[in-house]
């Protein structure tokens, strides 16, 4: 059951037997059909590949994949997808969600999946909104946005998304755009494949609620060719200016936690319960001193 | 003439030595043959203030930490004028004169140790008073001093000097007190074969958990469960697990739920501050029905409130906890002893029932060191989840598949065929969000039904004394059971009618059997350490039974005497 | 011969317009003066799924939406398969029957309407089904189409062609039901000056916490509470109060209560999930003796659960949610007019017993549709908490005081002299960490104790029918007072002594009152909606009283129809 | 009770009758003298100064100064502060605490804390450690570090504080030592004095646990005099340099949240409360297809 049995897959095989249930138009489409071609690409066995996700409109992806899916709690994707991985190493992790889900609730469980650099993906789908509950900011809504919890504009800076990952530790940073599925498939590969914290923040509009399409479409450009991926304070500045460019932003080869409990397990040396419960013996003793709770 | 336990109080300024003198004391009762019971407090400060710790050991079993101070040890002034009026009426006192004053009147059984002086002089350093003070109780109680230098020569092995001096000051310390030698003999105890242990609660559960197979735990440091994350974080490795530290407890459940998912045997283990914050998700892993099993070492509540003190006030959020009705498990050990095997039930409920399992204990429990039986590991059964694996037939695989039993058979990461989603949402069979009436009622009911068989025979309750008493009946839950079984033995002595019930598995709770035992007795009482008297509530709202709840709030134990005069005063009415 | 109060059903595909046609035809009866109450379920999802609006209007006061159908209206095929069977005897239906297949039997009946192509052709789009369908309605009901007409021109002041366009629309879906006018008259309201309101359960509490003088609102999204932080978040500016929407539940009570403790009135309100991550700050709260008001709008759980159904299956966890035993007011108004009032009490609790309170609604209060009594702000009293300033000598000021009601002042910081520190952790009158049992025992009675005026006569509870009933004696909480309160006066009418009891405040439980109100009665019933029976527990443990549990788990609400049936069937037991 | 009301009060009048109950030497005392020293320096009104921390034994400061103090959960102090701060923008207010309750347990909410830009301070006594709990690894601790729940060494990437400060939205980043008590107290002022949300990352070596203040006091240098702190840039390029250096790395002016809400307030336009309610007046009615709730 290990990764390596591959089979070949098209596209269409990773759809499940549901439909999705976004607004037509609605940008998760576009992020989803990256999804199953990146999938179908990296020939991923749906039995080994696992997708974890929050609670959101994009949160309801995994329903719609025909691998093992876990459609969590608002915010808690990544240490569940942690738990996931380093419980069986030789699956393929996933998450996914929205930039509610990913940077509000789940702001604080997202700098140490990236500095833990466990080997798995997050994959976001930012349409600087809160879709499923009808259009409030979320953290990435632009400054004086008017919304239904904001009726005279919002009052927030957005989170700087990139930045916040390159300075949280992530191992792969990128952004990606539900418009451009071609790219957005690319990214997608890259990242499940680097070893380690990959984040992929995907423009995805929420045409229901705060419909950029257009504008987005008009004013994203790529990453300048001559970026320097592996220089993080560069990946830093690229990641603050304004705009939005498309491509990997920074990329760094870190030993990942999953790496390092192998490299733990094989130090290890073996050793039984009754081996354990010996260290408790009343005759022999616990070591003097050594507090005993 | 020699008695069968002593009970000796160690006091003084957290820092100055006392818990590790009582470590000590404990570690060579154990080692001599002797069974232990201990109670300890301590500030919630790092250093500074009044700790305490206590140690009761016998030559027979000791079942709770005693009330009445025979040996009272102090190493400074407010250690008497804490603990002077738990001493017993022949109690002896052990005090460094240097910095304790004693009344007049006590003066004829008690001793100055001159624990500073001696401990820098002949001990080589201050450190050296555990020694001081061991060697001294250790005269009075008449107990041979050998195990306490082995257990020194053991921790020095590779300094001798160090070794020796210890080895001095103890012996100094003994003839400081030599006087009063014999003054509280203890038999000695009876030579045995056995192989016996000496465990905290959280020791035992942790050892109970690789027992019963445990691949993961994610856990956040808490007082007073810190020690199963940090003595699994060593242990795990070593055979195939995994230990992390979380940045939090919500990560913590999370990380589990998500290696449970994955096919792991998954474990947290926090205090009441942790358990509120995991809410949500202990309700998602009912929903979804995910094993796991989390520990829950009670302190004094709410809120932050009394972290080293003992109280068994989180029953009610084990039970209700979380919005919704989510079904889960709640598991109450008596016992360090109990603790061992409560952890592998823990598991197997688990695993059977694919529903989180709450283990509670608390701070008295938790770090209470008893001597126990060791463990026979030979007897532990492991139950292994429902999956894809176990079916016959695994054409339109259904993970919530309505089945005879209410178990259906979990897909596993890896196993062909076995793609689910795993949702917190309201699902049909498939895992799909469904929210018709029909789907919700035959879900809940699923969910729900499938722990039956916890209210009816599965579970062996904990009793003591008659199954159906006919004048009191006592029924409680944790570790209450130590000084009550005592109590019950010394009201059955004195020619009552008195039986104890200890339901293991609280939830479900088992309504009929309670009812049956209570049914005879004229006085129920639930004695339990908390504000509200929940288990008294909870009694009432299932059974019905006509009972006087004793519930007590001061975060400390009850002892057996306080049992018994509990007993007494409801007789009297 | 016309009838008092008509059931309107209105069912078809999210998006359809079936919302707006409810809220047009709800709107405008209120206008027209009559009263309503309305029920809407609609899917989880954003676009898709099935989705129906229920309004029952009434020439006469109606307090519940009503179960056999008169009049249904199908947008889809979906829509007549799902309610077909809701259909009261002599209900008619109207259907867009390109879209529709209707049974023979129902032929005579039913009257297709051709929305579609209407709102299309004469409306100018199909938006303006919504339209059609109201007009159609209009029609069989005989309902002046004036109101409606009015709110169009008012909603399309400056787009005069939109506006006729709509109405004509509406007249055409009028003609096309004419041969059916009259079929269901309703009695024309009776002409009254008295200035009434359309309000939802959320509004009814957004309102009243202004009434009760709010000045912050921290909250996050959640449905079905999120209206409440939008409408607060549009509304506070103009009376000098603030509303933020923080990064989740955690932050949001933990804001609330960072203003509280600087001297503002504070208020949360979310739902079951963000009521489970609160658990670990509400017992803070508790402890620390600060204000707050936490809305919860119940929804179908556990878990994610059915997040747009009804539910009231958080009682237990609002009662005992979170470890420890901290205190909490629980509040459960009965009604969208007493939503208001419970708002306004809700704050003068939390600030007299410097306490959490939890208002307790459901998704069908919350978001239920009623016309009620203009509330009387000049009725409103607003209590304050006791501060510093309230103290004849300031002299060692002690934010915990001991005091004979338990509750001490509060230092609000800018009170010079009032310094303390707020603390979760065990604490002196001073507000210094301290851990003995004396203080711990102490200041738990304080706490506790405090709130006992809420069981004896400060609060007025909901009582109809029978004071004492000697037949049947309901007890219930929230929202199923309306067709509880509908059932009493039918089965009174047939004879019964009934009678209904709705504790107002569920935590502090009024144990004594509600056994005093059961005493004569032969049958106690406690009907609520939920698997668990989670109040027949808590009346159960309060009172002990003997009585039969009818939880309904389904996501629905009860009907009149379903009340009077379970009492008919425990009365033939 | 504005604080223009000031009252001259030297640093021990800020002290508490409360005795710290913390180690003897641990750096904790070195930042509370500073603490002390600097609210005299700013002359602030103890009591129109509120301190709020979370749970640790830095979180226990509040008990030992003299004015308000709020003595919350692990983890919480920030949103706390929020609620203070906005309730009452005249006090000043300053969050207090540790390591780990900043950026393990409450990580979640520096972030917003951050970009919202509420004028209030955070000082963080920064020990590499959970203290109270007895030594365990902390989002700080170095790399391979040995301890209670590591016993295998740390497998993590400490969390870069400063940087994350900077990628948050921070308007004041700086770092101060406790065993340099004259700097901590000039950084505390600055910090306090800043308008807008400013965060000091203070060393503060637990002596029992974790003892680096030998280490660091030999290593720390001084943020070099030519460093633009107005380039974010170039302060998350010195952030993420090794070593530490003491100094402020980064300051921006930006309108503070409070300021926004005062602005807002004064935008509005009054109303009374019946006339919100004349808004849902039957007879007049909403306005139509207007959803209602
Ligand atoms: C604990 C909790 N709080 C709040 C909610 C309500 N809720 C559901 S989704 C959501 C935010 C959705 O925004 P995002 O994560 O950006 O996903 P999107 O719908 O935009 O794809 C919220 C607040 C919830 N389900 N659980
Ligand atoms: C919800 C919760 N989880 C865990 C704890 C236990 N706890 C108390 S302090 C602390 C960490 C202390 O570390 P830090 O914040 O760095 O403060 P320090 O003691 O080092 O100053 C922990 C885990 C708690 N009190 N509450
Ligand atoms: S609401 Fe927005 S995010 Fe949700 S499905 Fe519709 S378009 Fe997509
Ligand atoms: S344990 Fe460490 S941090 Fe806590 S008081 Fe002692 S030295 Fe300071
Ligand atoms: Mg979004
Ligand atoms: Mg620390």
């Amino acid at each position: 059951m290990s990764t390596a049995e591959k089979t070949k897959l098209s596209p269409n095989a990773y759809k499940s037997d549901l439909k999705p249930i976004w607004c037509p138009g609605c940008g998760d489409f576009g992020v989803l059909a990256s999804l199953y071609r990146a999938l179908s690409e990296m020939e991923l066995d749906p039995a080994n590949t696992v997708i974890v996700s929050g609670i959101g409109c994009s949160s309801r992806l995994p329903h719609f994949v025909s691998t093992y899916g876990f459609h969590s709690l608002h915010g808690r994707p990544l240490p569940i997808a942690m738990g996931v991985k380093l419980a069986n190493p030789e699956l393929t992790v996933i998450a996914v969600g929205g930039d509610g889900d990913g940077f509000a609730i789940g702001a604080g469980h997202f700098p140490h999946a990236a500095r833990r650099n466990i080997d798995i993906t997050y994959l976001v789908m930012d349409n600087e909104i809160y879709g499923l509950t009808k259009g409030q900011a979320s953290p990435t809504s632009s400054f004086g946005q008017k919304a239904p919890s904001t009726p005279y504009g919002n009052m927030e800076e957005p989170l700087n998304t990139l930045g916040f990952a390159i300075a949280s530790g992530a191992s792969f940073v990128a952004r990606g755009a539900s418009f451009n599925t071609k790219a957005l498939t690319e990214l997608i590969v890259q990242a499940v494949e680097h070893k380690g914290f990959s984040f992929v923040d995907a423009l995805s509009p929420c045409i229901m609620f705060n419909n950029h399409q257009e504008e987005w479409k008009q004013t994203v450009t790529d990453v300048a060719p001559d970026h320097d991926v592996t220089d993080k304070a560069a990946a830093f500045d690229l990641a603050i200016r304004g705009g939005f460019s498309l491509g990997i932003v920074y990329k760094e080869l870190r030993r990942t936690l999953d790496d390092k409990y192998r490299d733990l397990a094989e130090r290890a040396k073996a050793s039984t319960i009754d081996e354990m419960i010996d260290a408790f013996s009343a005759r022999k003793g616990a070591a003097i001193g050594k507090p005993i709770t | 003439m020699a008695r069968k336990s002593v009970v000796i109080r160690l006091a003084g300024e957290s820092g100055e030595g006392v818990i590790s003198s009582g470590d000590i004391l404990t570690q060579a009762a154990a080692r001599g043959g002797y069974w232990t019971n201990t109670f300890r407090t301590f500030p919630a400060e790092i250093k500074g203030g009044p700790c305490m710790y206590q140690v009761r050991m016998g030559s027979e079993r000791v079942f709770s930490h005693g009330k009445w101070v025979d040996l009272l040890v102090c190493f400074n002034q407010e250690a008497w004028d804490l603990h002077w009026d738990s001493l017993h009426p022949d109690g002896v006192i052990l005090y460094d004169d240097t910095a304790v004053e004693i009344p007049e009147e006590y003066r004829d059984r008690a001793r100055p140790v001159r624990m500073e002086s001696l401990a820098k002089e002949i001990g080589g350093s201050l450190r050296a008073k555990n020694m001081v003070a061991a060697g001294a109780v250790a005269a009075v109680i008449s107990f041979d001093t050998t195990p306490i230098e082995e257990l020194v020569l053991r921790r020095y092995a590779h300094k001798q000097g160090v070794a020796d001096a210890n080895i001095a000051a103890l012996r100094a310390g003994g003839a400081e007190a030599a006087d009063l030698a014999d003054r509280l003999r203890v038999d000695a105890p009876v030579e045995i074969e056995e192989d016996r242990v000496l465990m905290s609660g959280n020791q035992a559960i942790a050892v109970g958990a690789v027992a019963a197979g445990v691949d993961y735990f994610g856990g956040y440091p808490i007082t007073p469960a810190s020690d199963i994350l940090e003595w699994l974080s060593a242990k795990l490795p070593s055979v195939g697990g995994k230990t992390i530290q979380c940045e939090d407890e919500i990560a913590s459940l999370a990380s589990c739920l998500g290696a449970s998912y994955a096919g792991a045997k998954a474990m947290t283990a926090t205090s009441g501050p942790g358990l509120s914050l995991m809410s949500e998700l202990l309700g998602f892993a009912g929903m979804a029905e995910i094993p796991v099993v989390i520990v829950d070492a009670q302190r004094g509540g709410p809120s932050t409130g009394l972290p080293t003190k003992t109280e068994q006030s989180d029953l009610n959020h084990a039970l209700y906890g979380g919005h919704g009705e989510a079904p889960r498990v709640v598991i109450a050990p008596v016992s360090v002893e109990d603790c061992f095997w409560a952890a592998v039930d823990a598991f197997n409920y688990a695993e059977r029932f694919q529903v989180p399992v709450i283990l509670l204990t608390d701070q008295g429990l938790a770090t209470r060191m008893e001597v126990i039986h060791r463990p026979d590991t030979s007897q532990v059964e492991r139950w292994e989840r429902r999956t894809l694996a176990d079916l016959d037939d695994d054409a339109d695989y259904r993970r919530y598949a309505y089945t005879d039993d209410h178990v259906s058979a979990m897909g596993i990461p890896g196993q062909a065929g076995g793609q689910y989603v795993a949702t917190g949402i309201e699902h049909d069979e498939w895992g799909h969000p469904g929210y018709t009436p029909e789907i919700h009622l035959a879900m809940q009911t699923k969910r729900w039904e499938k722990l039956d068989p916890l209210k009816n025979g599965l579970v062996r309750h904990v009793t003591h004394g008659e199954e159906q008493p006919a004048d009191v009946a006592i029924i409680g839950f944790g570790s209450t059971f130590g000084p009550v079984r005592e109590a019950v033995d010394r009201l059955a002595a004195e020619g009552l009618s008195v039986g104890a019930f200890y339901p293991r598995v609280l939830g479900p709770f088992p309504a009929e059997t309670v009812a049956q035992f209570a049914a005879k007795a004229k006085h129920v009482i639930v004695p339990e350490v908390n504000y509200t008297g929940q288990l008294a509530r909870l009694v009432r709202a299932e059974t019905g039974i006509d009972l006087v709840s004793r519930a007590k709030c001061d975060g400390l134990p009850f002892t057996a005497e306080d049992i018994h005069d509990i007993v007494n005063e409801e007789m009297a009415r």
